[in-house]
């Protein structure tokens, strides 16, 4: 039993770490907001490189996967470094793709999610009922319990994270009748949460470093009890929803995968948004400020929150797997 | 002691009819934009026409002496109709009662009337950089010059101000005096030479603001809310002002109360008692806010640092409240809409006009009396 | 509108403040919960002189009442004192059958509970299952729908709240079939709400006290941001609770009273709650000692939390007005 | 990464089955009476026989050198099967750690053997009235003699106090010296000479406490732990310890929140999904705290100032975990039973061991590093 990162995977996250830092992730993230995909797209292809697509896809399809740990450690850097885009969506795909019968032809197009080529969307109603992105994506699904349908996509709806581009589905034709839904959602749930989970730690080092240094009253903001509480709150609550996270991933394939990912999902939820209330409050208006980086993050958590599921609505998927 | 809210009961009647015949049946445009903003401005014309924009100020100015007790029925009504945001709120509730106190008959005579009608919308221009909530500290100055002043430094976060026609707030007269002293509270116009300004966004990023920059810009001695370097108490009563019911009615959260459980019945799963629980939560603090307001008019004693109680309540309260109507809508919560307008809307709630941590600390000390903390 | 007591309301509450803080409450409330209730009922009798169960029972029945405004004034001030006894029981009881009609027997109790001479206590199920008291009091009610019933008792059971002896009971005889337990249990719900606001104010005002004078880390701990922050937010949720609660009482024989008591004692039962929390975080080990007088009414806060309706139970019963 | 327990799973058999057969099938008399501090003690001396009593420790003082994952297992198994509650766990988790750390080899081989087997049960007696959360701020003395040293003066919620044997804790050595400094760190016997030990009730008036009397009481040099003058750092391993896991094991919550999962199907409304949500978010909850367990152990660093994280973590799950129960047993949830028993341990959770105020100013400190505070 080693319940930590193993050297490989710590090394995974520390070079992913690097590479997003490098790409000057909350640019990218404006210009994806603006319509602008190219840079975007650009880190897309710059990490199926560094293989975070390949986790997703079996390895008879050219993938490396499922590699369910290895995608949470990715996804939290995704969500540390704010980076847009319909990973969730490409990674549930893919993994609920994987796992058809190597006959059917919908496998083809495993390949080129792995390689980067391939952005995937897809709308799971009535949990998910938006394909994110769909107009950039080159492969949007639509799953309704076992029928796979290729999907078309109407306007652009406008979220609260501008980087969150939500398209309505027009189902087409069936596809397959052998995928499950069920699939998609928990893969798409669990790598949401690890997304949420990197979120609200970004927030809280960014709110700690502005508490250092913001000067109010004649003294740094971080010497103020109500201050250094709130953010130990932040700390304590995210602390508790990354071994959910882990521990999920480490339950794929078996019985109990649903409801550990729903544990994950919900508490990650509730963390993450609880750091964002806490990084809004302790940057006061520089956190509720557009053209402040902080906002596209404190945003991000509120979307994400109910994306993929509710925290209530896992909760009661947790307890029905108890009762 | 009684809740007999009859003797407002006629001037309920006379406000809900004019409302049902004025309200625009569709909402007009966002009043963050510059088409929107005209909009808004418009209607508050339409409302001074009716005096119905200032109901509790005095008849000279456009008001109609309303009792405190028929302001709130006013407010219970124009938000119950869903009536449009009020894009003259910052002169009418920050502004002019410091007027009240500290402004000359000139100024009450020469300001207050436009900004009735709208034909003046005002924007507050308090925060700098380095002072969001610690306003001791604002480096703006104004300088002393032939028959006025000279403005110059910076503003920022400055509600209204991306369209709006005048600006006040407080700047450094005296650069010698300490941190409370040596401040001067002044009005100007924003379209005066030397005033940049620039929209800045909230966080939906609509410019609900600006950044003022002054250079060299002059405003006459008669636009001196006060005596020069009075500064800091002149802006006080103005946010003790903000701090008690006039920013935020109780009508305002009693009407989204209201809303949010007509959302839970045509969105909200029947059998979902959890959401039902919260629903209830909110509304009944709602009541709550409601009640307290016919509490404070009830008293004749000053309320003073009790204000900070309410705006902790009221910030909190409308948080809550949009944070369930989110979850209400489930994945539609992250789209654009009214609620999510309206949650943008309450996040400002516990940061602005004073952070909730700081009225907590008013609270410990003036409330209840406790040792101030060292410093 | 004057929505705050008028004088003669504020000369009742201090006459009742002043009688009670003399009485040495604490002492009675420990005695009463040893068993030794000679104390508690000599209160019980200067209560009853300064004319409080007469506010529940009718003027034709020797009283002075129903006055609902001054029975909530006089509750929030038994909660302050933590006066131990079923004054809850015996005035939802007295509203109760002073509602029946004049020509009904059970109308005979109605001069002796107003003089103070019996003390009453009653069951509601499920709602109110066991009987405050059950055994000082002289007489035992148990309505059941329409159907009052005289009820016999069994042993005590131990409490939380060590003052509050609760006794099942076991229904006797129908003495009527025309009361209504929704009666008995608006009117006991409203009172336990004042009294619940009470218990909350007070252990806010020890709690300040406490502040001020307990010293740690060489200053009082009142100057750390932490404490004050904890001691407003008692502040803030008790200041709400109570316009609830005198909202309710003024409401009294409208078709809205119900709910209105049931938005008043979710919220007393949960602003009271909080400030019991945190008078035990702010008292330390001093709250969380039986021998020390906050944990009496850190105690009750807790027992009345649930007692007379969940504040969950109140919150739906609110909707179901709403809806 | 692997989440692999089978290395444990012989151990967890061997624990369970023995646990089958041996716990008592009615619940023991409340350790905090002295009935039921016998009986309790009786059960140790039971455990004890089978080596389960302090799993983790040595062969020679009484243990079987479990690993930390077998020691996980073993609280698992003990709280899933209902086993009574640890009388002896002052001593084994507060002073045995810090026996390990600072002990002589005499101390080790005469204090450890009857802790273990319960034969001696030791009392925590740290707080003063004046020192409760500000421990350096302790007024009882310890003043050198011939061959040891006297104590005099006064500790309270000196916790299990009422019935134990022996009791630990740090006195001032050297009035000289300032707050952390001149502490000394000394074991001394409940039933000595001089010693007065007067119980005191808790929140439900059990006497979980104690207050204690010192009149030159004496203590020989082979009972002081650690060098004197050391006692403030001697005692900070203790908090260290008693911050981290060894307090509150995992396996306690784990198998509070699935009793309170059985209580919900018991008593539980099937349409009350209000009251459900909040079940599944203490259980949930408490799933995190146990994986975070295996978290923690898979580590190889020292956790140091993390430890706060969990205290803060585990102590309002606990509180909230029976507040759930409390409320879903609705009118009977106030009155004695299991559930507020353990409600009312809970609620001092918080409290002890270092306030959570206090913990969160350490985290702030010492994990996030922000600014110490003015003081």
């Amino acid at each position: 039993m080693r319940f930590i990162l193993d050297a490989e995977q710590r090394l995974f996250a520390e070079t992913l770490d690097k590479l997003l830092a490098e790409a000057a992730t909350a640019a990218v993230a404006r210009e994806w907001a603006a319509g602008g995909h190219e840079p975007g797209l650009a880190l897309w292809r710059s990490l199926a490189g560094a293989g975070v697509l390949a986790l997703a896809v079996p390895e008879s399809a050219g993938g490396a996967g499922p590699l369910p740990v290895e995608l949470v450690t990715a996804f939290h850097e995704l969500g540390r470094h704010g980076v847009p885009g319909p990973y969730v969506e490409t990674a549930a795909a893919a993994v609920m793709l994987g796992r058809l019968p190597e006959s059917s032809p919908a496998t083809a197009w495993l390949p080129a999610i792995a390689d980067g080529t391939l952005v995937a969307s897809l709308a799971l109603p009535p949990a998910v009922p938006y394909a994110l992105d769909a107009d950039v994506a080159g492969l949007v699904l639509s799953v309704d319990g076992e029928e796979l349908r290729v999907a078309g996509h109407g306007e652009a709806r406008v979220s609260l994270d501008p980087a969150r581009r939500l398209f309505s589905v027009t189902a087409g034709e069936v596809i397959t009748s052998g995928a499950a839904a069920a699939e998609a959602y928990d893969m798409g749930a669990l790598v949401c949460a690890a997304q949420l989970v990197g979120v609200g730690r970004r927030l809280l080092e960014v709110s700690v470093d502005h508490a250092r240094t913001r000067r109010q009253f004649g003294r740094p903001i971080g010497e103020f009890q109500a201050v250094r509480h709130h953010l130990a709150d932040a700390l304590v609550g995210l602390e508790y929803a990354r071994p959910l996270v882990y521990g999920a991933a480490l339950s794929y394939g078996t019985p109990g995968f649903a409801a550990d990912v729903s544990a994950a999902k919900a508490s990650a939820a509730e963390s993450a948004y609880t750091a964002a209330r806490i990084a809004l409050q302790v940057h006061g208006a520089i956190g509720y400020t557009d053209e402040y980086d902080p906002s596209l993050l404190i945003r991000k958590a509120r979307a994400l929150h109910t994306a993929w599921g509710s925290p209530a609505a896992h909760r009661a998927r947790v307890m029905s797997a108890l009762v | 002691m009684d809740l007999d809210l009859s003797a407002a009961e006629p001037f309920r009647v006379e406000v809900r009819q004019w409302l049902r015949a004025h309200v625009p049946a569709t909402p007009l445009p966002s009043l963050e934009t510059a088409e929107g903003f005209a909009a808004h401005r418009a209607w508050e014309r339409e409302l001074h026409a009716a005096r119905l924009s200032v109901v509790s100020w005095p008849e000279e100015y456009g008001g109609r002496n309303a009792t405190p007790l028929e302001w709130l029925v006013f407010e219970e009504e124009y938000y119950a109709a869903g009536a449009p945001g009020r894009v003259s709120q910052n002169g009418v509730t920050l502004l002019a009662p410091t007027l009240f106190r500290y402004g000359t008959p000139e100024q009450l005579a020469r300001v207050l009337p436009p900004m009735a009608s709208g034909a003046e919308i005002w924007a507050q221009a308090w925060s700098e950089p380095g002072a969001g909530s610690d306003l001791a500290s604002l480096r703006a100055t104004a300088t002393r010059t032939d028959g006025g002043w000279l403005l110059n430094g910076q503003k920022t976060w400055s509600s209204r101000a991306a369209f709006a026609d005048r600006g006040f707030g407080p700047f450094r007269s005296d650069p010698e005096a300490d941190r409370h002293r040596g401040l001067t509270y002044l009005m100007f116009p924003l379209d005066a030479e030397g005033v940049t300004r620039r929209p800045i966004g909230r966080l939906d990023g609509k410019p609900a603001f600006a950044e003022l920059f002054f250079d060299d810009v002059f405003v006459p001695d008669q636009d001196v809310v006060g005596a020069p370097g009075e500064g800091w108490r002149v802006a006080m009563t103005t946010t003790g002002n903000e701090r008690g019911l006039t920013l935020r009615s109780p009508g305002r959260f009693m009407a989204a109360a209201d809303r949010l459980v007509e959302l839970w019945r045509e969105r909200g799963d029947p059998a979902d008692t959890a959401m039902r629980d919260r629903v209830a939560d909110v509304w009944i603090r709602a009541r709550a806010y409601r009640l307290k307001g016919f509490e404070t008019i009830s008293r004749t004693d000053d309320i003073g640092a009790e204000s900070s109680v309410n705006k902790v309540f009221w910030s909190e309260l409308d948080v809550a409240l949009h944070e369930t109507a989110l979850d209400l809508l489930g994945p539609d919560g992250e789209l654009a809409g009214e609620w999510l307008e309206g949650y943008v809307f309450s996040l400002a709630g516990p940061i602005y006009a004073g952070t909730n941590e700081i009225q907590r600390d008013v609270i410990a000390e003036r409330v209840l009396g406790l040792p101030r903390a060292g410093r």
